[in-house]
């Protein structure tokens, strides 16, 4: 039977003598600059495709839930919204970030790229069940995210509160820059919703 | 890399095969690929066949896979073993009834010593009772206060026991309690 | 009889700088903590150091997904501290369950059974995160907000049916007397 | 004060059940809340402060993967089977595209093939540090630790810009990766960083490798035979360790390692010393490795297969098959097995941890006689990882 070659690796590679001088040659790192990013007062660099945060442009998207299918928490769901008065045409993805792995299929499966994300990563809240409304939300539009993300440059959530009535369904964002943007949540689904009030019983098939 | 079976590259896989069937005319075994050799065995001469294997050099035991196939009312079971000599991977199949009494096989522990830690682990899973194991009974992964429960069996309903154990799925909207994967 | 609640703010400020972790890696979220620790992020100008002991902790990390059996732990550490102590989870997981938000051995909220403080966003977290929470929670010992463990003594009633519902009544005794039959019967061969 | 004795008798009444006192013995429930053990916990029955018996009892992470991947669609379980390994997320996701695409019958593109070996490689090196880190922590050399820590971002720090996270890379997926190099200068910088790394070796071996306290700690304590540890199934270093020189990477070569060059190092004595200096020079021959993958170069070429039905995710079905793939990981053989019966989901998934082997029978046997402060660092020089036991 066929043995197999390796090599070894050789006895005079294993040193074992202690050292008296060495340990003083350590005194020299006291004059070297530390590796510590001071965080507060420093920035870190993300990387340029740090997969953090979604945007989405509400224009482009066509509701395909395609993201939805693809997501292996379950964390999209396809959404229907009113912006002032009027109904979008189609369903929107709405992402819970209690659940979101951050794996970004969603995007790569996305047909016409309107669901992209951004390097923005972080997201504190306290655990409060108004507060923590912060982490289920529709993604703002990408332009208005990378002008909060450069105006801040702290990689935020670009939203500092989200209001959510339960029984009216109205969701006010609180952006970081003090603009206020609202919509009502109509149904969740692909299907629409099948009136225009209380319509929330349409479900996936 | 190296997919498919390539004629000449397998020679020495084939080799092994008819040596081992040689000696076990239980057996049926065929060749993979390159490095990879598979055997079906009856489970009732699994302790033979795999006494063969050691005997043969076949020295590591990489895992014991069982396959619930609620269909066929079996439960596969894998033994996955590496030769380190022949450097070829050899599963060795066999299938046993599905039902929880019937569920029951020899142990090889005392051929492979480690088979008793995957031994507790296919127990655990899947139910499946391999005689002569004394730590069979004894607490692995699982800590339930529900017994008689195979979480990896097919017939398993992930979703109701996730309901049923843990009260509601999602925080943020009951609304999306109806999941569809 | 001196009135301690005068010295509170004093206190309060002492506390807020030297917070000691318990150091219980209960999830994937544990591999950001020794780059937190160590020389890269260095959480120690803050004052904070994993503790090995629950008994010298005020902070509590859960680093990720909860499974019922660690949760068992989880309780009896969060409880062998002493007052005030606070909790922050990290990550998706003990918020809504992340992606093993149908695992048959996943805790779905962690609310339910301990109270948190903090939730951070991010799976995993990076440290940046991780601190950017911890900061949060400094700011909320500074205001006096982060009260979870009065509202875990307010509610215990509540938080114990929640956990005796999971694990069964009588689980820490169970729990405590469940290595014996084992550890005994070796010693009979 | 109640006499012991009384109380014991009052507790005989209540029906609890005592250990017998006629020998010194006590439990001590090691874990899971101890820094060593990472979320696993070991039952030790001591007399003073040796070990008279250990019972490993892990299951504090498990999540159950093998069964939650039977509800995803198949690129979608990379992003959940890489949990299965944390410190080294890449390997999980490396076999279990290995295994589909061995399944699927797909040829993955040589740049692919490129990158997935870099990927692993440097995961490796990272994974490697991460123990560095660990070990010195346990030994009491804390600089090295600290040190090991520093570097390791490095390596972070390109993953980042290569895959988008930090730790959970979910990079490689059934056909090839997910997105291509970034740049030339990020081959740059991994050339600079394995020259650094390799530059700042001595000063581990300084600190660590060679260091009296690490003697002192490590040798002869936990040994194990040739015979035991492969009738144990025990893989990967601690293998290597006792002598038998079997690695994945030589013995069922996969990827780009056929073509390349490197020393597989074994030694002899089988105890905790010589598995960490093992993995010293696995470290070593790593770092060799991802310098003779830089001169190589990025073959040019498509980073996926291209499929059409790749377009349409969430509906790609893989035909009926099964396939076993294997990678030696940091810990040692990491095993995937997949069961396709044709749809879009896996019918079976199951992931073999190399911990499963070393971190439960073996730990249980090697423990017993050590004294209570060489439990971490037999943990330590085993490199036991509790989630791939779990899963």
């Amino acid at each position: 039977m066929e043995e197999i070659e390796f090599k070894i690796a050789p006895e005079s590679k294993i040193k074992k003598k202690p050292s008296y001088i060495k340990p003083w040659l350590g005194l020299k790192y006291l004059f070297k600059k530390p590796v510590t990013i001071k965080i507060p007062h420093e920035k870190t660099q993300i990387a340029k495709k740090y997969r953090g945060f979604h945007t989405l442009d509400w224009k482009k998207c066509v509701g395909c839930n395609f993201c939805g299918q693809i997501c292996p928490a379950r964390a999209i769901e396809m959404t229907w919204l009113e912006v002032d008065g009027k109904m979008e045409k189609r369903p929107h993805p709405k992402i819970d970030y209690g659940r979101c792995t951050f794996c970004q299929f969603c995007v790569d499966v996305c047909p016409t790229g309107a669901l992209r994300f951004i390097e923005s990563f972080i997201l504190t809240s306290e655990w409060e069940e108004d507060t923590i409304q912060l982490f289920d939300w529709v993604p703002i539009h990408p332009e208005k995210f990378r002008k909060l993300q450069e105006s801040y440059n702290d990689w935020r959530f670009p939203v500092e509160k989200i209001e959510f009535n339960k029984e009216t369904k109205e969701v006010v964002y609180h952006l970081r820059d003090g603009e206020v943007f609202k919509f009502k949540i109509l149904g969740y689904g692909i299907r629409p919703p099948k009136k225009q009030k209380g319509g929330t019983d349409s479900k996936p098939d | 890399m190296a997919n498919g079976q390539e004629g000449g590259m397998s020679m020495r896989e084939q080799a092994i095969v008819d040596k081992i069937l040689e000696k076990a005319p239980y057996a049926e075994g065929k060749v993979r690929r390159e490095r990879r050799i598979e055997f079906t065995v009856p489970a009732e001469r699994i302790r033979d066949f795999l006494t063969l294997l050691k005997k043969n050099n076949f020295e590591l035991m990489l895992q014991i896979t069982p396959v619930d196939w609620p269909n066929d009312g079996e439960i596969e079971l894998i033994y996955q073993i590496w030769s380190v000599t022949h450097r070829t991977h050899v599963m060795v199949r066999t299938r046993i009834p599905r039902e929880l009494e019937k569920a029951r096989m020899p142990t090889v522990k005392d051929i492979y010593p480690v088979a008793e830690t995957y031994e507790r682990d296919a127990h655990d899973f899947f139910g499946v009772y391999f005689e002569g194991n004394w730590k069979m009974e004894m607490p692995w992964i699982l800590d339930d206060t529900e017994q008689d429960i195979y979480p990896l069996r097919k017939d398993f309903d992930m979703l109701q026991y996730v309901k049923k154990k843990y009260k509601i799925l999602d925080r943020f909207d009951e609304n999306k309690d109806n999941y569809v994967i | 009889m001196v009135d301690w609640r005068l010295f509170e703010p004093l206190f309060e400020f002492a506390r807020k700088r030297s917070l000691w972790i318990v150091s219980f890696c209960t999830g994937c979220g544990g591999i950001e903590m020794p780059p937190l620790m160590t020389s890269r992020y260095d959480l120690e100008r803050f004052g904070m150091m994993a503790n090995p002991a629950p008994r010298m902790a005020d902070l509590f990390l859960i680093t990720g997904y909860v499974t019922p059996k660690t949760l068992k732990r989880i309780i009896i550490t969060y409880e062998l501290q002493p007052d005030p102590k606070y909790v922050m989870a990290h990550g998706s997981c003990p918020l809504n369950g992340g992606v093993y938000w149908d695992s048959y051995n996943a805790i779905k909220h962690l609310d339910k059974y301990i109270p948190v403080d903090v939730v951070i966003a991010g799976c995993m977290p990076r440290p940046e995160a991780v601190m950017d929470g911890i900061n949060k929670i400094m700011e909320m010992i500074e205001n006096g907000t982060a009260d979870s463990w009065k509202r875990y003594k307010e509610n215990y009633e509540w938080y114990k049916k929640n956990q005796d519902e999971l694990f069964g009544e009588g689980w820490r005794e169970r729990e405590a007397r469940r290595w014996i039959p084992w550890l005994m019967d070796k010693k009979e061969e | 004060m109640v006499a012991q004795s009384e109380l014991i008798k009052e507790a005989r009444e209540n029906g609890m059940d005592l250990l017998p006192l006629d020998k010194d013995t006590y439990e001590l429930f090691f874990g899971p809340q101890h820094m060593a053990t990472e979320n696993f916990s070991i039952i030790l029955k001591m007399d003073g402060h040796r070990v008279v018996e250990a019972i490993a009892n892990p299951g504090f992470l498990h999540r159950g993967f093998e069964k939650l991947a039977e509800f995803r669609p198949w690129h979608t379980n990379v992003a959940l089977l890489l949990r299965v390994c944390v410190p080294e997320s890449d390997v999980p996701e490396t076999i279990y595209s290995m295994a589909v695409d061995e399944i699927i019958g797909w040829e993955v593109p040589e740049r692919a093939q490129w990158i997935r070996t870099t990927v692993l490689e440097m995961a490796r090196v990272s994974s490697y540090l991460f123990w560095i880190m660990g070990l010195s922590f346990k030994l009491g050399v804390y600089t090295a630790g600290q040190w090991a820590a520093a570097y390791r971002e490095r390596l972070m720090a390109l993953f980042e810009q290569l895959t988008g996270a930090r730790v959970y890379h979910i990079y490689t997926i059934p056909g090839g990766v997910r997105r291509d190099i970034p740049s030339d200068r990020w081959l740059h910088q991994l050339k600079d960083t394995v020259e650094y790394i390799k530059s700042k070796l001595p000063d581990f071996d300084h600190l660590v490798f060679e260091n009296y306290i690490t003697f002192k700690r490590m040798e002869g304590i936990g040994v194990m035979n040739k015979k035991f540890a492969l009738s144990e199934g025990v893989t990967g270093p601690n293998l290597r360790a006792t002598g038998v020189p079997y690695d994945v990477r030589r013995a069922d070569p996969y990827l780009l390692y056929p073509e390349l060059d490197f020393e597989v190092p074994v030694l002899n004595e089988g105890d905790a010393l010589a598995r960490a200096l093992i993995r010293r020079f696995e470290l070593e021959q790593d770092l060799y490795i991802l310098e003779q993958l830089l001169d190589m170069g990025p073959p040019s070429g498509p980073y996926q297969v291209s499929d059409p039905r790749l377009k349409n995710l969430p509906r790609f079905k893989v035909p009926a098959g099964d396939a076993f793939s294997h990678v030696e990981s940091t810990k040692g053989d990491f095993g995937a097995y997949v069961v396709s019966d044709g749809k879009n989901k896996p019918y079976r998934v199951q992931i073999r941890g190399p911990s499963i082997a070393h971190g439960i029978r073996v730990l249980e046997h090697l423990l017993v006689g050590s004294r209570i402060a060489d439990v971490p660092v037999i943990l330590m020089s085993l490199d036991n990882c509790p989630p791939d036991i779990d899963r």
